[in-house]
């Protein structure tokens, strides 16, 4: 199957992509959270595609909409060449669902406490059925070397492993079938520093070697620098820029983004620009215009009752601000 | 990449690893003191039954009319009741019905907690009607529910078992669906999702092993409220049928003599006292040790 | 909060029905056929079937149970056939016995057991935890009928300072009322103190480990105050929720006690009813204790919401 | 103004004592800032809140000396250290949504702090704390007294906490990870607060942090901490500028760059060894590149490299010794 794939042609396409999450205690008024709102993109063979933003921006419900974990609220999701939503969309799933995984943010949660390393690692094979206990040992065996680990491992349970071993581990069972693209929500941030690097590493490597692609979810700006091909810039649920990775950091155009870049710690003395004002609202009730107008330093009358709509501003390179219609 | 170094806590394990998680949890359970006692109490009085008929007469129903009322002596060591009938011997065999009825109540209203739990944490939409059902059950005191249902289902060993284990499933499958409910948020469970895995999968090989760990802490505090209820409804003369000894109604026997004749009702109620608080030691132990947050409730 | 108290009396309504439903299975699961019961030994077959026509046990089960819930909504819960009086009436008359029992059994559970668990939170691991805690396991081990008889052993028919048995209504004389309920309700109580010592020292411990407490000592407030201001309001929410557990089980528990002390309370009644195969009655008592408890668990779920910032607002 | 000498913690576990943090020497003038800096386990938190003793008694074993405006903080009496909590010395914790109490109103809590120390009564304290809550730039104020601290963002709720931590004006302010569980953009507006609050009202303040850019960007002096020790001490320029000791170099070198392109990430191989089962010699030679026999053999000492800049680093030490 691997060898069909086109590197010209997207093996991911998202469009207008939405999910509400219905809120609020029982026997209370009900509300209607969007947390994804019209998200729209692609990703290529063998790119790396950084989604970032803060908390409630929505970066990881899309991630669990891509893998069939969450159901859409609306928009199409295409894998491979397969639509996974709308009414046939669990049968298209289940065809491509070997050529997908996810790597999960905490390496302690992702493993059950009661299984072995092998177990855990071989559990797409035995779900997938048809394998032989030598062929799945073998492979358990070239899995866990793959990621850097010993072989004698294969027998130990999670809670002898610290937490780089076990996300080696976490992305060993997601090699297991071989797949073509990988999630990764926040893969590395609960990670110390150190093992942050290895881990990064890690990943890039396996990329190299196998043409992986992947969606990487991250918070941490300099993370998804280091990782990505390109990178979506989300906040309150939409995509506001949307861009190749050098583009996006030497040349920042929503304020979104020029404040997160410039709100990064970083050891140069000197004076500071102001931080950015303000925290993500609630998108419970969203704003008629646009989700950052409270909070952005450049709005004018436009951006309170007109949401912008994402569009190209230079070759590869999108932003959703009214700044840029003009241009 | 230099990861591969062997992590010093199995470097020093020289069993294979499951063994030696098993061989720490036993050992951490055994240096805690509540349970060791526990442990301990309970052994000896299930040795005790299953002993009973070398440690007795071993006539529980054997009436001596010359040795009514004998008070406790050399020949009869708690005594002997209105019909001549020796305590001893009849406190033994009835904790074999009473421990019987503890037990078998206990599991199966852990086995039945379990499903109904599992199921209803597992399929969401359930969950509604099945936990209105629960809270009804719940509505009723569980010796209350045990009351009617063994009315219901007629004096009989059997019928007090099915009905304490009715009383006490709704308590049995809140917990475990409040455990499940936590699991099945678990990263784990998406990981087995993300592959396919069916929902018998995830349920019998991801979630209801790492419930296991309040099932297992709540099935020892009910067995220990079970031998309490049996009492009570044996007590209350809707229990086993006399002349079956049961510590229950061993006690009922003796109360219209309890003035005179105290050792009647003395000691199988040290008994049942003696077995619910070893149980309850027990159930200590292993709150502390397998599920410290777990609060007590069953 | 009144959608609140709307919401919940909302969703009490499937309960009370399943309640009723439940109770109507129960009786349905009989050995043996109510009618021959009811009839009589000497009946014979004309007078049997004129009993079953009566109570309608020829028609479908359905039939019955739609019989069974129409009645129960005009507040008919059968009538009594050892008593020949409404089931209704007849608990209604044994209530005040039952509840007062109960109640003053509760008033001594909250406090002791709530001071002794607190007690042996505070004083963790010391002889004076220890020594609570092993108490508090002796209530929860020690089957109250026994204690029972024990206790009119000693304070009855030794000491002779309390009745040993019999119930005076308040209305009488208050004191006599007291009197005649304080051993009944202590014995009642001894479970239900262990229960809460137990529970309310692991809410406290739980509590005691949290952010909160660390950041009250970091600002340097006294033990003292740590313990009876930002703990102890905490440990209470917890205490709340199971309360309702509580006085369900202490008038479960009264059951026992009421055949003990000659209590002429809705135990008793229901205990006299099963061994008179009094089924109706059987069936109403069950029911209307059920309905009792989820009036109670309304009841407090609306405390705790009270009490609970996070609840009471949104 | 802060002197700590040689102090150690162990924690009670399982199979006996376990040293989390092994003597640790550092001092802290008046209205400076300091940056403690580690991994997990490195006891930079175990550091923090030994200051103000705030581990739990059972289970805890401190050694050595706290010294503060003269006094021995580990050696003081309980009801004299409840005097200089909040009053001389504050803390603001790492997780603002678990750290304030639930069931009381935030005014209330603000304002215990000063019924405390200053002996107000509640109508001046809940006064005094609207006045702090403006001070921390929650708006409305006045308002905002009567919430209950789930009514607020995680922001507000930092606020809350730094509120509460100055209403008394300590002279000492320690930050214990204050923005590790905030959004980027909050996290900087909070950092940004803390150094306004610093300069008015002229406290000293510890801010401990796993992230390097933090710390650098916030502190003068930065301490780096490696499995329970000191390994560095140095101004926070010198730090990034050049990092004496291995560990903080690599440390450095693998924080991925916002600001450039950089295909691969420098990994400092191996792991932190686990609190039970350190090396015999220095903790880091293991995973160490200019590792040399000796530094496996004896623990190395903590010593001066130039002026103001200690390490624990006997290679890099004689490294330096001709020059200096």
């Amino acid at each position: 199957m691997k060898d069909t794939t086109d590197p010209a042609v997207p093996i991911i396409r998202v469009r207008n992509l939405r999910r509400d999450f219905k809120v609020g205690a029982r026997g209370r008024g009900r509300g209607v959270l969007r947390a994804v709102n019209d998200a729209s993109f692609d990703v290529m063979p063998g790119e790396t595609l950084g989604v970032v933003g803060e908390s409630g921006s929505g970066k990881s419900t899309i991630g669990r909409m891509l893998v069939g974990l969450l159901p859409a609220s609306g928009g199409e999701i295409e894998l491979f060449g397969e639509t996974i939503t709308g009414p046939l969309g669990k049968r298209a799933l289940a065809r491509v669902r070997h050529r997908l995984q996810f790597v999960f943010q905490d390496p302690h949660a992702a493993m059950n406490p009661r299984m072995r390393i092998s177990d855990i690692i071989a559990e797409p094979i035995d779900i997938q059925g048809g394998w032989s206990r030598k062929a799945r040992a073998d492979r358990v065996s070239e899995l866990l070397d793959l990621v850097g680990l010993s072989a004698q491992f294969a027998d130990r349970f999670p809670h002898e492993f610290s937490g780089g071993q076990r996300q080696r581990i976490v992305i060993a069972r997601a090699l297991a079938l071989d797949p073509d693209f990988i999630v990764c929500d926040e893969a590395v941030a609960a990670l110390d520093v150190s093992m942050q690097a290895q881990v990064i590493n890690l990943l890039m490597d396996l990329q190299d070697r196998l043409g992986l692609s992947y969606l990487f979810i991250a918070h941490d700006l300099a993370v998804v620098r280091a990782v990505s091909t390109r990178i979506a810039v989300l906040y309150a649920g939409e995509i506001v820029e949307l861009s190749g990775k050098s583009a996006l950091y030497e040349d920042p155009r929503h304020p979104y983004t020029q404040a997160l870049l410039a709100a990064i710690p970083r050891p140069e003395v000197g004076v500071r620009k102001p931080p950015i004002r303000g925290e993500v609202p609630s998108m419970l009730n969203r704003p008629a215009g646009c989700a950052l107008c409270p909070r952005c330093p450049s709005a004018f009358d436009r951006c309170k009752t007109e949401a912008p709509a994402l569009r190209e501003v230079a070759p590869g390179h999108s932003v959703a601000c009214h700044l840029y219609d003009g241009a | 990449m230099t990861d591969a170094t062997v992590p010093p806590a199995a470097a020093r394990a020289p069993l294979s690893p499951g063994a030696a998680r098993r061989r720490i949890l036993m050992r951490r359970l055994w240096r805690h003191r509540s349970f060791r006692l526990g442990a301990v109490i309970l052994l000896v009085i299930v040795l005790m039954a299953l002993a009973a008929p070398l440690l007795s007469n071993g006539e529980p129903t054997k009436m001596n009319l010359r040795a009514r009322f004998a008070p406790p002596s050399a020949d009869f060591i708690f005594g002997a009741d209105n019909f001549g009938r020796d305590i001893f011997t009849r406190v033994l065999y009835g904790a074999r019905i009473s421990l019987w009825i503890g037990f078998a109540s206990a599991m199966l209203a852990a086995a039945g907690g379990a499903l109904v739990g599992l199921a209803s944490a597992w399929y969401r939409r359930l969950d509604g009607v099945i936990m209105r059902i629960m809270d009804a059950l719940l509505a009723f005191p569980a010796i209350l529910l045990a009351i009617g249902i063994n009315a219901a289902l007629g004096p009989q060993v059997s019928s007090v078992i099915i009905a304490l284990a009715a009383a006490y499933v709704p308590r049995m499958a809140r917990i475990v669906r409040a455990a499940a409910l936590v699991v099945r948020e678990l990263d784990y469970v998406d990981a087995a999702r993300v592959s396919g895995a069916s929902a018998g999968r995830i349920i019998f090989r991801h979630i209801l092993p790492n419930c296991l760990a309040p099932l297992i802490v709540s099935l020892t505090f009910v067995f220990a409220y079970a031998i309490l209820a049996e009492a009570a409804l044996s007590f209350l003369g809707i229990g086993p049928p006399p002349p079956q000894p049961s510590w229950g109604n061993i006690i009922a026997e003796g109360r219209d003599y309890s003035v005179e004749a105290w050792w009647i009702m003395l000691f199988p109620g040290l008994a049942i006292s003696l077995a619910a608080l070893g149980t309850n030691l027990l159930g200590d132990g292993l709150r502390d040790v397998l599920d410290p947050r777990l609060k007590i409730e069953a | 909060m009144p959608r609140l108290i709307a919401f919940r009396i909302a969703q009490a309504i499937p309960v009370m029905f399943v309640v009723a439903v439940l109770t109507f299975l129960l009786m349905h699961m009989l050995p043996g056929d109510p009618a021959t019961l009811i009839a009589g030994d000497m009946a014979d077959q004309d007078a049997i079937a004129q009993v079953r026509r009566d109570l309608g046990l020829d028609r479908p089960v359905l039939a019955q149970l739609w019989l069974w819930i129409t009645n129960l909504a005009q507040g008919d819960f059968g009538k009594s056939l050892m008593l020949n009086q409404p089931v209704a009436e007849a608990v209604w008359e044994r209530l005040p016995v039952t509840l007062s029992l109960a109640l003053v059994a509760f008033v001594i559970t909250i406090p002791v057991g709530i001071v002794l668990g607190v007690v042996a939170a505070v004083w963790r691991d010391t002889w004076v935890d220890s020594a609570v805690m092993f108490l508090a396991l002796i209530g929860v081990s020690v089957p109250n009928f026994w204690i029972a008889i024990l206790s009119v052993i000693l304070f009855s028919v030794t000491l002779g300072w309390l009745p040993s048995s019999g119930y005076v209504p308040m209305g009488t004389d208050f004191w006599r009322w007291l009197a005649s309920l304080i051993q009944p309700a202590t014995v009642l109580a001894l479970f239900q103190i262990g229960y809460l010592a137990r529970m309310t020292r692991s809410a406290m411990l739980d509590v005691l480990d949290q952010d909160y407490i660390r950041t009250a000592r970091a600002k340097g407030v006294s033990p003292r105050k740590t313990i009876l201001k930002h703990a102890f309001r905490n440990t209470l929410m917890q205490v709340v929720t199971v309360s309702g557990y509580i006085l369900s089980l202490l008038i479960g528990g009264s059951v026992v006690i009421e055949q003990i002390f000659a209590m002429p309370g809705i135990g008793r009644l229901l205990v006299q009813a099963i061994m008179a195969r009094d089924y109706p009655v059987v069936q109403g008592t069950m029911l209307m204790l059920g309905f009792a408890f989820v009036f109670i668990n309304i009841v407090i779920d609306l405390i705790y919401a009270y009490v609970d910032p996070r609840v009471r607002y949104d | 103004m802060l002197q700590v000498e040689n102090l150690s913690v162990d924690f009670r576990v399982d199979s006996g004592w376990i040293r989390s943090v092994d003597e640790v020497s550092f001092a802290l003038d008046a209205q400076s800032t300091l940056g403690i800096v580690g991994e997990s386990g490195s006891g930079k938190s175990v550091t923090a809140l030994s200051i103000l003793r705030l581990h739990a008694r059972r289970n805890t074993r401190m050694t050595g000396r706290i010294v503060f405006d003269g006094e021995d903080l580990l050696a003081m009496p309980e009801r004299r250290l409840h005097e200089m909590r909040g009053r001389d010395i504050a803390m603001i914790f790492q997780d603002p949504m678990h750290s304030l109490n639930p069931v009381l109103t935030i005014g209330d809590q603000i304002g215990e702090t000063l019924r405390i120390h200053q002996g107000l009564n509640r109508a001046a304290a809940e006064k005094a704390a609207a006045g702090l809550l403006d001070m921390v730039r929650i708006p409305d104020a006045k308002r905002r007294v009567t919430d209950f601290p789930h009514q607020l963002s995680g922001g507000m709720r930092q606020r809350v906490m730094i509120a509460m931590a100055i209403a008394c004006r300590p002279r000492l302010l320690i930050a214990d990870e204050p923005t590790t569980a905030l959004d980027v953009t909050v996290q900087a507006q909070i950092l940004d607060l803390l150094r306004d609050l610093r300069e008015e009202i002229g406290m000293a303040v510890i801010l401990i942090s796993h992230d390097l850019g933090l710390v650098a960007e916030f502190a003068e002096r930065v301490l780096v901490m490696y499995a329970g020790e000191l390994v560095e001490d140095a101004p926070a320029r010198n730090i990034f500028e050049a990092p004496a000791h291995p560990y903080s170099e690599g440390l450095l070198k693998a924080i991925p760059s916002a600001d450039v392109d950089m295909h691969r990430l420098y990994a400092i191989p191996g792991r932190i060894p686990d609190p039970g089962d350190r090396p015999p010699g220095c903790n880091f030679a293991p995973r160490c590149a200019l590792a040399q026999p000796a530094c496996s053999a004896t623990p190395p000492a903590l010593d001066t490299l130039a002026p103001g800049h200690r390490i624990r680093c006997p290679v890099r030490l004689a490294a330096r010794e001709p020059a200096a």
